[in-house]
C-alpha cells in the first residue's frame, strides 16, 4: 500500500494498549457491583420475611471467612464447580453448550465407584490414579455421545445432553439399587440407595482435620492450569478455539470442525466425570443419591463468572462456592426457608450476566470520550 | 401495505446533510461533511476503505445518530432515531451485504415491517400484486413467490430496490451495489437506475470502481479520512483527478507484461461435483495451469466457479474426474494435506471464511500452518518462532496494526485482506486459488494486491484467479477461461478476445461462434 | 422462621437445644414432616421454646451441605443433633467423633458405628404396610390395587413389601401392581401413574414419599378410589378418600433420647419404630366410613404384629 | 402380551399421553416464540414453577380458576420482561441468563409456597369438561373430548401459533428478527421490541404451562413441582424444528412413550422400572437422529442484536 494510506491508518487506529488497565478494573469490578445490587434486592426480600438483612449478610460473610471450617467448606464446594467449569470452558470455547454435566458427573461417580470396589485390594498408588482415569473416561463417554450425535447427525447438543442427564440418573438409580447396593443395608432391611463404602486405599487424603477438604482440590487446580495450557499453548487447543469462534474459517483452514466439537464435548464430559470421582473418593467415600448436588448447572454459572477462562475459573469457583456455603450458613443463622438461597443465587446470576454488557459499553464510551478532544483538533 | 399502495402520494425530491460529525471509539469517521442529493440525479460517494462513506450513509438512514450536524429532507430539518424514521421520510438504503431474510419469500421480505390492510393478518396477495406492478414499471424482473435463498445475487439486489421503491423512497442509497455483481448484472443495474432516475428518484452511489462512477453519476463527492475533499460534476473530470482526490497521489493501472511460461502445475480433467442444492453444478471441467501463469476464470456467478474453487481446495467432494498437482493425484486429498503439498487459497468471503475476527493478527496468520513442524514442539505451539515470523510478514506486507496481538476485528478491511494475502503468499505456494481478491477493496489496496499477485506469478506459482470483475481478470490473467453452466466454454489468451466476445461466451455462446 | 422472640427468661436453666437436618421440606407431608412435627410436639409438651430450642435445616439433599450443617450445629453447642436422612451416615460417623459431648441421632438406619454418642433409628415400615394391606384387600371391590412411588428403596420398599404381604394374607388372588416413576419430585408423572392404575381397574392405591401427593390428587379427582398413606397422616389431602395412614411418631424416641441424656447416656442404641412401641401408629381417617369388620381386622393385625403372632418380612 | 395390545390399554395410553403432553405443549410453543425471535430461554422451568404456584395460590384463596389464569399470565409477563431485559436489552449470554431465571423461579415459587401456604394442600382446579355430542362418540370421545379446559386450549394452541407465526404481520416480524435482525432493523422493525414481545409471550405460555399443571393436572403445588419438565420442553422445540406441528409431534411422542411405560409397569410387564423411565428420553434422542439433519435453527438464535453504534 502507498505511503499515504499507511499514515492515514496510523492516525485512525487507536492505540488499543493504553486503556487496558482501567478497562480491566472496570471488567473485574462490574460483577461485584452487580452482585451487590442483587444482594440489595435480596435484602428487600429478607425484610419482607422479617429478617434483618445486615444480620443475614453478616452471617454469610462471617460464616465463610470467619472460620477455618467455613473456608474449607467453600473450597470443598469450589472443587467440583471448578472441575465441571473446566469442561464447560472447553466446550464453550468450541461454541458447544454442555448442559449435560449432571449426567457426566454421575457417570464419573459410577465409574469411580465400580472400579474402586472391583479392585479393592490394589494399593493406593495404583488404585487412586486408575480410578481417576476410569472416571474421566466414563464421563467422557457421556460427553462423547452428544458430541458424536452432533458431529455425525447434527443433533443439537442442548437437547441430547438434557435427555442424557435424565438417562444417567435412571442408570444410577438402577445400579445403586441393584449390583452396587450396599449389602449392609440389605442385611439390615433398610435397602438404602447407596453403594458400599469404598476401600480406604481409594480415598483422597483429607487435608485438614474435621473437614472434608481433600487433595481433590489440588487436582482440580492442577487441571485448571493444564486446561489453560491445553487451550492456549497447544495445536489442539488452538483448533478448538478457532472452531468456536468461526467454524467457517476453520473449515477453510482444513480444521475438521465436527471432530473438534465432538472432542470438546468429550473432554468436557471427562472433567465432569472427574468431579464425580472427587465427590466419591474425597467427600462421601461411597456413591449415593444426589451425588451431583446440581454442580452440573452451577458449574456453568461458575464458568461464566470466571470469564470462561480456566485460570479465571479458579477464583470464580471459589467465590461461587463461598456464596453457596455462605447462603447455607445464613439459612441456619436466621432460619429463613432454604428456597431463599435459590432466589438470591438466581438474582446474582441474572445481574452478573446482565452487567457484562454495561461494562463493555462504559469502556467503549470512555475511549470515545478520551478521543473526542483529539478528533476535534485534527 | 396501505400507504404506498396509493402511488399518487408525493415523493421527496432532495436530501441534504450539513456539517456531519460522527465519532466511534478511537475513530473520527466523519468530520464536517456536507452532502446533498436531488431527485433525478445519481450522486457518487467516493473514498478509500474506511474513509467514512458507509458511516455517513448509515446516519442518513437512521442507523446511527450524528454527533453533530443536520439532516434536511426537502429543506426541512429532521432527526432520525431509527431506519423507520428515514423510511417514513422517503429514504431507502441498499446495503452491500443485502438486508434480506433468506428463509422468507420475496413478497414476505417486501412486506416485512409494513402495516397490513388487514391487520393483524398479512395481506401478502396485495403486496405481491404491487411487487409485480413495480417490477413491470421499472423493469425489475423477480419472482415474488421465490425464497431469497433461491435467488442469484443480482436478483437479490433487485428485491432490495423493489423494497425501497415499495416504500415510496424518493432518494435511495446504494452502498457498493456493484461489488458483488457480474458485468452483465452491472449493465442491467445501470439500465434500471437510469429508468428509475428518469421517473424522478435520486440515488446515492458508492463504489470503488471509477469507470462506473464516470458512467452513471452526475456528481461526485470524495471523502478522505472522514473529511470531505470536495464535490464535483462528473462532466469534464477524469479518472486521474478522482484518484488524486481520493488517495492524494496518482495510481496508474498496472502495465501488462508477458512472461515465460513453465511446466504444467495443475491439471484438471473431467471434474464433476454436486452443488449445495443437490444438482450437479460442475459438469466436466478440464483445464491446465502452468507454473508462472495466472489463469483467470470469467463467468456469470453461479456457473460453477465457487464449486470449482472448493473442489480444488478440497472443501467439496468431486463426484468424478481428477485433479493433478505436479502430476500427483490430489482429487480426494483432504484440505490439510493439500496445503502442505503447496496449495494456497484466498477465499471469496474474507471475513466469513478467511479469518477469525476475535483472533489476533498472529493467530490469524497461522490459522492454516499452526501445526507445521517448524511452528510446533510436539503438540505445543512454538510461539517464539511464530512471533518472529509474524513480525517479518507484517512488515513485508505492510499490514497496519497496533500490535501483532491485536484482534483483527480492529483492523480495516483492506488490512485484513492484506493479512490473508500475506498468509497465503508467504508460504510460497506452488498453486494459489484467489477468489475475488479485491472485492470491496479500495484503489490503493487493489493496486497493491495486484502487484503482489503478479510478483507471485513471476516467482513461479500457478494462480487460478476467480473474479467477477472482468477488468481485473483481463488485466491480470495470462489466459482466461470462460465458465458457463458448469463447463469451460473456451480458453483465450490475453488480448485475444474483446470484452464483448468474452461476454458472449459467458452467456453460453461457443468459443468458435463468439470469436467470429 | 420458627425463632419468635423468646419468652422472658424466668429461670436460669438454659433450654435444651435440638437441631435437625432434613433432606426435604418440613412441610413435605411425609418423611421430613414426621420428624419436624414430632420435635414440635415434644417441645410443646416440655413447655415451649423456653425449655427446648429447635433449629432446622431443610432441603439438605446435598450431603456435603448437610454435613456442614451438622457440624455447625454441633460446634454451636447444640445438645442433640439429628441427621434425618440415611445418606447422612458417613457424616454423622465422622462428626460424632469430634464432638463426644454431643448427642447425635440419625436414620433411617440401624448402625451406631459403635460410638457411645450416636443413636440410630429406623421404622419397621413393613408393619404398618401389612396392616394397610389387610384393610386394602378388604375394601377393594375390583380386586386390583395400585402402588406408586419414586424408586424402590429404603422404607418405600419395606412398606410396600409389608403391604403386599398384608394383601396376600386376606386374599392371595388380588393383584398388586407397582409403578415407579424414577423421580422424587415429578408429581405430574406420579399423578399420571395413579390415573393409569385407576384406568386399569384399581380401586385402592397406596404409595410412599412426598410425591405421592400427586397420586392422592388423582384419587381425589376420580372420587371413588381409596388411598392408604404412610409416614405422615395424609387425611388432610383428601378427607373422603384416605382410609388410614401409617404415621411415624418419633416423639417417644425423642423423649427417650432426652431422658437418656439426663442420665448421662448419650447414644449407642438403635431405635426401631414399631407398632409395639407406639412409634408406628395407624390413624384411621374419621372422614372415611370404614366398615367395622375391616377396622376389626386391622386392629387384629396390629395386635398380631405387636404380640409377634404375625411376622412381617422387611 | 395380548393384554398389552387390548383396545382399553391403547385408549388408556392415548388418553394419558394427551394429558401428559399438555404442559409440554404450552411451554414448548412459548419457547418456540422466543426462539423464533432469536432468544433461547432456558428459564422455562423457573417460569413454569412461578406460574404454577401463583395459579394454585389464587385457586386456594379464591376458588376461582379464571383469576388463577389471570394471575399466572401476570407473573408470566413479569418473568418474561425480566428475561427480556437481561437477554435482549443487556445482551447477556442467553444460556446463562436462562439458568439464572430458572434458579430465581425455583427459589421464588418454593419461598412463596413456604411462606404463604406452608404444607401441601389439594385444590379444586379445572374440572373435566365433556364436549357435548363429541364426548359421546365411542373411543374417540373417551380419548379426546373428556378433558379439562387447559388440555383443549393446549391443542388449539398449535394451529393458533402456526397461524400467528405464518399469517400475521407480527409473526412475520418475529421470524425475520430471528433470522436476520439487521435486515428487519433496516426496514424499521424494532428488533428489541419484537424480541421483548416474543420472549414475554413465550413466558406467559410457560407460566400457563405451570398453571395447567397445578390447577388442572395435579391440583396441588409442592416445591419443584415441574421436576425439570421445562428443560424437556426446550428440547422439544429443537425436536420440532421450531414448528408448532413438529412440537406437537415431539410432545406427543415423548408423552406417549411415557404413558406406555407407565402402562407396562401397571400391567406387570417385566422390564425394570428404571429402563422404563429411561425410555422416553432414549426414544427422543433416537427420533432426533432421524429428523434433525433437515432442521435449520433460526440463524440469529442465541445472538444478541446490537446495531453497533455506541
Ligand atoms: N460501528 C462502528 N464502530 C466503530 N468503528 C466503526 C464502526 N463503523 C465504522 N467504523 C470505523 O469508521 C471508519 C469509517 O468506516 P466506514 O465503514 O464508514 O468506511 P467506508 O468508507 O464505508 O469503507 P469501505 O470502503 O471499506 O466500505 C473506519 O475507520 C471504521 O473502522
Ligand atoms: N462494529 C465495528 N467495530 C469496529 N469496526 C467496524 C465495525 N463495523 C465495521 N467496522 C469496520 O468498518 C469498515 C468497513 O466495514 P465493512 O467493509 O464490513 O462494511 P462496509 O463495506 O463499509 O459496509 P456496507 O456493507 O454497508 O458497504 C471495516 O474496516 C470494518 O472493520
Ligand atoms: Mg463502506
Ligand atoms: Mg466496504
Amino acid at each position: 500500500m502507498s505511503q499515504d494510506t499507511v499514515v492515514k491508518n496510523e492516525s485512525s487506529q487507536p492505540n488499543k494498549e493504553k486503556p487496558k488497565w482501567d478497562e480491566l478494573l472496570l471488567k473485574t469490578s462490574m460483577p461485584f457491583l452487580a452482585m451487590f445490587t442483587a444482594l440489595l434486592i435480596g435484602a428487600v426480600v429478607l425484610l419482607l420475611l422479617q429478617v434483618n438483612p445486615f444480620e443475614a449478610y453478616a452471617a454469610i460473610f462471617v460464616g465463610v471467612f470467619g472460620s477455618v471450617s467455613g473456608l474449607t467448606q467453600s473450597l470443598v464446594k469450589a472443587t467440583p464447580l471448578l472441575m465441571v467449569g473446566l469442561g464447560i470452558c472447553i466446550a464453550f470455547r468450541a461454541s458447544v453448550i454442555n448442559i449435560g454435566a449432571e449426567g457426566q458427573i454421575i457417570l464419573g461417580a459410577l465409574g469411580a465407584t465400580s472400579w474402586a470396589l472391583a479392585f479393592k485390594e490394589w494399593p493406593a498408588w495404583a488404585l487412586i490414579p486408575s480410578t481417576l482415569v476410569v472416571s474421566f473416561l466414563a464421563g467422557s463417554v457421556w460427553g462423547f455421545i452428544p458430541g458424536y450425535l452432533k458431529a455425525r447427525f447434527k443433533v443439537n447438543e442442548i437437547l441430547s445432553t438434557v435427555m442424557l442427564n435424565a438417562i444417567a440418573l435412571q442408570l444410577m438409580n438402577m445400579l445403586v439399587r441393584g449390583p452396587l447396593i450396599d449389602q449392609a443395608g440389605v442385611a439390615a432391611g433398610t435397602y438404602l440407595a447407596q453403594s458400599e463404602k469404598l476401600p480406604e486405599t481409594s480415598w483422597l487424603a483429607r487435608l485438614i482435620p474435621q473437614s472434608l477438604l481433600n487433595t481433590g482440590t489440588f487436582i482440580a487446580i492442577g487441571m485448571a492450569i493444564l486446561v489453560y495450557i491445553f487451550l492456549w499453548r497447544t495445536t489442539i487447543g488452538f483448533r478448538i478455539r478457532a472452531v468456536g469462534l468461526n467454524p467457517d474459517a476453520s473449515r477453510y483452514s482444513g480444521i475438521n470442525v465436527p471432530f473438534y466439537q465432538a472432542l470438546s464435548l468429550t473432554l468436557a464430559g471427562g472433567f465432569a466425570g472427574l468431579a464425580g470421582a472427587i465427590e466419591v473418593m474425597g467427600v462421601h467415600h461411597r456413591l449415593l443419591e444426589g451425588i451431583t448436588s446440581g454442580y452440573g448447572f452451577s458449574g456453568i454459572v461458575a464458568a461464566l463468572f470466571g470469564g470462561l477462562h480456566p485460570l479465571g475459573l479458579i477464583p470464580a469457583s471459589w467465590l461461587f462456592g463461598s456464596l453457596l456455603v455462605g447462603a447455607d450458613k445464613m439459612q441456619r443463622a436466621v432460619q429463613v426457608p432454604s428456597a431463599l438461597i435459590d432466589v438470591l443465587l438466581g438474582l446474582v446470576v441474572l445481574f452478573v450476566v446482565g452487567s457484562a454488557y454495561l461494562s463493555k459499553k462504559w469502556a467503549a464510551n470512555r475511549l470515545s470520550n478520551s478521543k473526542k478532544a483529539n478528533g476535534a483538533q485534527s | 401495505m396501505s400507504n404506498s399502495s396509493s402511488p399518487a402520494q408525493a415523493r421527496i425530491t432532495s436530501v441534504e446533510m450539513r456539517n456531519i460529525v460522527k465519532r466511534f471509539p478511537g475513530v473520527l469517521a466523519n468530520y464536517n461533511v456536507n452532502f446533498d442529493v436531488k431527485a433525478g440525479e445519481v450522486h457518487a460517494l467516493l473514498g478509500e476503505n474506511g474513509a467514512g462513506k458507509s458511516t455517513l450513509m448509515r446516519q442518513l438512514y437512521g442507523l446511527y445518530k450524528p454527533d453533530e450536524g443536520q439532516i434536511l429532507v426537502d429543506g426541512k430539518e429532521l432527526v432520525f432515531n431509527s431506519p423507520a424514521d428515514a423510511i417514513r421520510s422517503g429514504i431507502g438504503m441498499i446495503h452491500q451485504h443485502f438486508m434480506l431474510v433468506p428463509t422468507l419469500t420475496v413478497t414476505e421480505n417486501v412486506a416485512l415491517g409494513l402495516s397490513s390492510t388487514r391487520e393483524p393478518m398479512l395481506d401478502l396477495d396485495l403486496v405481491e400484486k404491487r411487487v409485480l406492478e413495480l417490477s413491470k414499471l421499472y423493469g425489475l424482473k423477480v419472482d415474488p413467490t421465490a425464497y431469497i435463498w433461491q435467488l442469484s445475487v443480482g436478483e437479490q439486489q433487485r428485491v432490495e430496490i423493489i423494497k425501497a421503491l415499495y416504500r415510496n423512497a424518493g432518494i435511495i442509497i446504494l452502498d457498493e451495489p456493484t461489488a458483488v455483481l457480474t458485468p452483465q448484472e452491472v449493465n442491467d443495474l445501470f439500465a434500471i437506475l437510469k429508468k428509475i432516475t428518469a421517473q424522478g428518484h435520486g440515488f446515492i452511489f458508492i463504489s470503488h470502481k471509477l469507470h462506473e462512477v464516470m458512467a452513471i453519476c452526475d456528481r461526485v463527492t470524495v471523502l478522505r479520512d472522514g473529511q470531505m475533499i470536495g464535490t464535483r460534476s462528473t462532466e469534464g473530470i477524469t479518472r486521474d483527478d478522482l484518484v488524486k482526490m481520493m488517495v492524494g497521489r496518482d495510481v496508474k493501472p498496472l502495465p501488462l507484461q508477458d512472461h515465460p511460461e513453465g511446466e504444467v502445475r495443475i491439471k484438471v480433467a473431467g471434474l464433476r461435483a454436486m452443488g449445495d442444492r443437490d444438482a450437479e453444478t460442475l459438469r466436466g471441467v478440464d483445464l491446465e495451469i502452468r507454473s508462472g501463469e495466472i489463469l483467470g476464470i470469467a463467468g456469470v456467478s453461479g456457473n460453477g466457479q465457487r464449486e470449482l474453487a472448493q473442489c480444488l481446495t478440497g472443501l467439496r467432494r468431486a463426484s468424478a474426474g481428477t485433479i493433478l498437482l505436479d502430476g500427483e493425484d490430489i482429487t480426494h486429498m483432504p484440505l490439510l494435506q493439500r496445503m502442505s503439498a503447496g496449495q494456497a487459497y484466498i477465499p471469496e468471503e474474507r471475513m466469513q471464511d478467511g479469518a477469525i475476527r476475535e483472533f489476533s493478527v498472529q493467530e490469524n496468520l497461522f490459522l492454516r500452518d499452526h501445526s507445521a513442524p517448524e511452528n510446533t514442539h510436539g503438540i505445543f505451539l512454538n510461539f517464539k518462532r511464530m512471533e518472529q515470523r509474524t513480525r517479518e510478514v507484517v512488515k513485508e506486507y505492510s499490514v497496519k496494526t497496533p500490535t501483532i496481538e491485536t484482534p483483527i476485528k480492529n483492523l480495516s478491511g483492506g488490512n485484513i485482506q492484506k493479512l490473508i494475502l500475506a498468509r497465503e503468499l508467504s508460504r510460497q505456494p506452488k498453486f494459489l486459488i484467489a477468489a475475488q481478491p479485491t472485492r470491496g477493496v479500495d484503489i490503493g489496496a487493489t493496486e497493491y494486491i495486484h502487484q503482489k499477485l503478479l510478483e507471485q506469478r513471476d516467482s513461479g506459482t500457478a494462480i487460478l484467479l476467480i473474479s467477477e470483475d472482468l477488468d481485473e481478470t483481463r488485466s491480470l490473467s495470462d489466459r482466461i477461461a470462460v465458465m458457463f453452466e458448469g463447463k469451460i466454454v473456451g480458453i483465450v489468451k490475453r488480448n485475444q478476445a474483446t470484452v464483448e466476445q468474452i461476454g458472449l461466451m459467458m452467456a453460453g455462446v461457443s468459443m468458435a461462434e463468439a470469436m467470429k | 422462621g420458627t425463632a419468635a422472640p423468646a419468652a422472658p427468661a424466668e429461670e436460669a436453666a438454659k433450654p435444651l437445644r435440638v437441631a435437625v437436618v432434613m433432606p426435604s421440606a418440613t412441610t413435605d407431608m411425609a418423611f421430613s414432616q414426621s420428624m419436624y412435627s414430632a420435635l414440635v410436639a415434644v417441645q410443646k409438651e416440655m413447655g415451649g421454646e423456653a425449655k427446648m430450642e429447635i433449629k432446622y435445616s431443610e432441603n439438605m439433599f446435598k450431603v456435603p451441605d448437610a454435613a456442614a450443617a451438622l457440624r455447625d450445629y454441633a460446634s454451636q453447642g447444640f445438645d442433640i443433633v439429628i441427621g434425618h436422612g440415611s445418606q447422612y451416615g458417613a457424616s454423622i460417623e465422622e462428626i460424632a467423633k469430634d464432638f463426644p459431648e454431643t448427642v447425635f441421632a440419625w436414620g433411617t438406619d440401624v448402625n451406631t458405628f459403635g460410638l457411645p454418642n450416636v443413636y440410630a433409628y429406623t421404622a419397621a415400615a413393613q408393619e404398618g404396610g401389612y396392616v394397610n394391606g389387610v384393610m386394602a384387600a378388604m375394601v377393594s371391590q375390583s380386586k386390583q390395587i395400585g402402588v406408586t412411588g419414586p424408586v424402590e428403596v429404603g422404607d418405600a420398599k419395606t412398606y410396600i413389601d409389608g403391604f403386599v404381604q398384608g394383601v396376600a394374607s386376606v386374599d392371595p388372588s388380588i393383584t398388586v401392581n407397582k409403578t415407579w416413576t424414577g423421580s422424587f419430585s415429578d408429581v405430574a408423572l406420579m399423578t399420571e401413574a395413579a390415573k393409569t392404575h385407576i384406568a386399569a381397574g384399581a380401586d385402592v392405591l397406596t404409595g410412599s414419599s412426598q410425591s405421592v401427593v400427586g397420586s392422592i390428587g388423582a384419587a381425589k379427582e376420580n372420587g371413588a378410589v381409596m388411598w392408604f398413606g404412610t409416614q405422615s397422616d395424609q387425611a388432610s389431602l383428601a378427607d373422603k378418600l384416605v382410609v388410614a395412614s401409617q404415621v411415624y411418631d418419633w416423639s417417644a424416641m425423642i423423649k427417650q433420647i432426652i431422658a437418656n441424656k439426663a442420665e448421662g447416656k448419650l447414644g449407642g442404641e438403635t431405635f426401631v419404630l414399631q407398632l409395639k412401641n407406639d412409634g408406628l401408629k395407624i390413624t384411621f381417617n374419621a372422614g372415611y366410613n370404614l366398615p367395622a369388620e375391616v377396622k376389626a381386622a386391622a386392629e387384629a393385625a396390629i395386635e398380631g404384629i405387636k404380640s409377634g403372632a404375625i411376622t412381617v418380612e422387611p | 402380551m395380548e393384554q398389552v395390545l387390548s383396545q382399553a390399554v391403547l385408549v388408556g395410553i392415548i388418553t394419558s399421553a394427551i394429558r401428559l403432553a399438555t404442559p409440554y405443549i404450552f411451554a414448548s410453543i412459548g419457547e418456540a416464540f422466543s426462539q423464533t425471535s432469536g432468544v433461547v430461554n432456558l428459564g422455562v422451568d423457573g417460569i413454569m414453577l412461578v406460574g404454577a404456584f401463583m395459579a394454585y395460590y389464587v385457586v386456594l384463596k379464591t376458588g376461582n380458576v379464571w383469576f388463577a389464569v389471570l394471575a399466572a399470565m401476570l407473573v408470566g409477563i413479569a418473568m418474561g420482561l425480566l428475561m427480556s431485559f437481561i437477554s435482549v436489552s443487556m445482551r447477556a449470554e442467553q444460556g446463562i441468563s436462562g439458568i439464572g431465571l430458572y434458579m430465581l423461579g425455583l427459589g421464588l415459587s418454593s419461598l412463596l409456597f413456604k411462606v404463604l401456604v406452608g404444607s401441601v394442600q389439594t385444590i379444586e382446579g379445572f374440572k373435566p369438561l365433556d364436549i357435548p355430542f363429541l364426548a359421546d362418540i365411542p373411543v374417540i370421545g373417551e380419548i379426546f373430548f373428556k378433558n379439562s379446559l387447559p388440555v383443549y386450549v393446549a391443542f388449539l394452541l398449535i394451529p393458533a401459533a402456526w397461524w400467528f407465526l405464518e399469517k400475521t404481520t407480527w409473526g412475520l416480524k418475529i421470524r425475520a428478527v430471528g433470522q436476520n435482525p439487521a435486515a428487519a432493523d433496516s426496514l424499521g422493525v424494532d428488533v428489541i421490541k419484537v424480541r421483548y414481545f416474543a420472549v414475554t409471550f413465550g413466558a406467559v405460555l410457560a407460566s400457563l404451562a405451570g398453571a395447567s399443571l397445578s390447577t388442572a393436572l395435579v391440583n396441588l403445588f409442592q416445591e419443584n413441582l415441574t421436576a425439570g419438565l421445562g428443560f424437556i420442553a426446550v428440547a422439544l422445540v429443537y425436536f420440532g424444528g421450531w414448528k408448532p406441528v413438529g412440537i406437537l409431534v415431539g410432545a406427543l411422542l415423548f408423552s406417549t412413550v411415557n404413558a406406555f411405560q407407565l402402562w407396562m409397569q401397571v400391567l406387570g410387564v417385566d422390564i425394570p422400572s428404571d429402563v422404563a423411565v429411561m425410555l422416553p428420553y432414549l426414544l427422543t434422542i433416537v427420533a432426533l437422529v432421524a429428523v434433525t439433519s433437515r432442521i435449520r435453527p433460526p440463524a440469529a438464535l442465541n445472538k444478541p442484536f446490537d446495531r453497533g453504534e455506541n
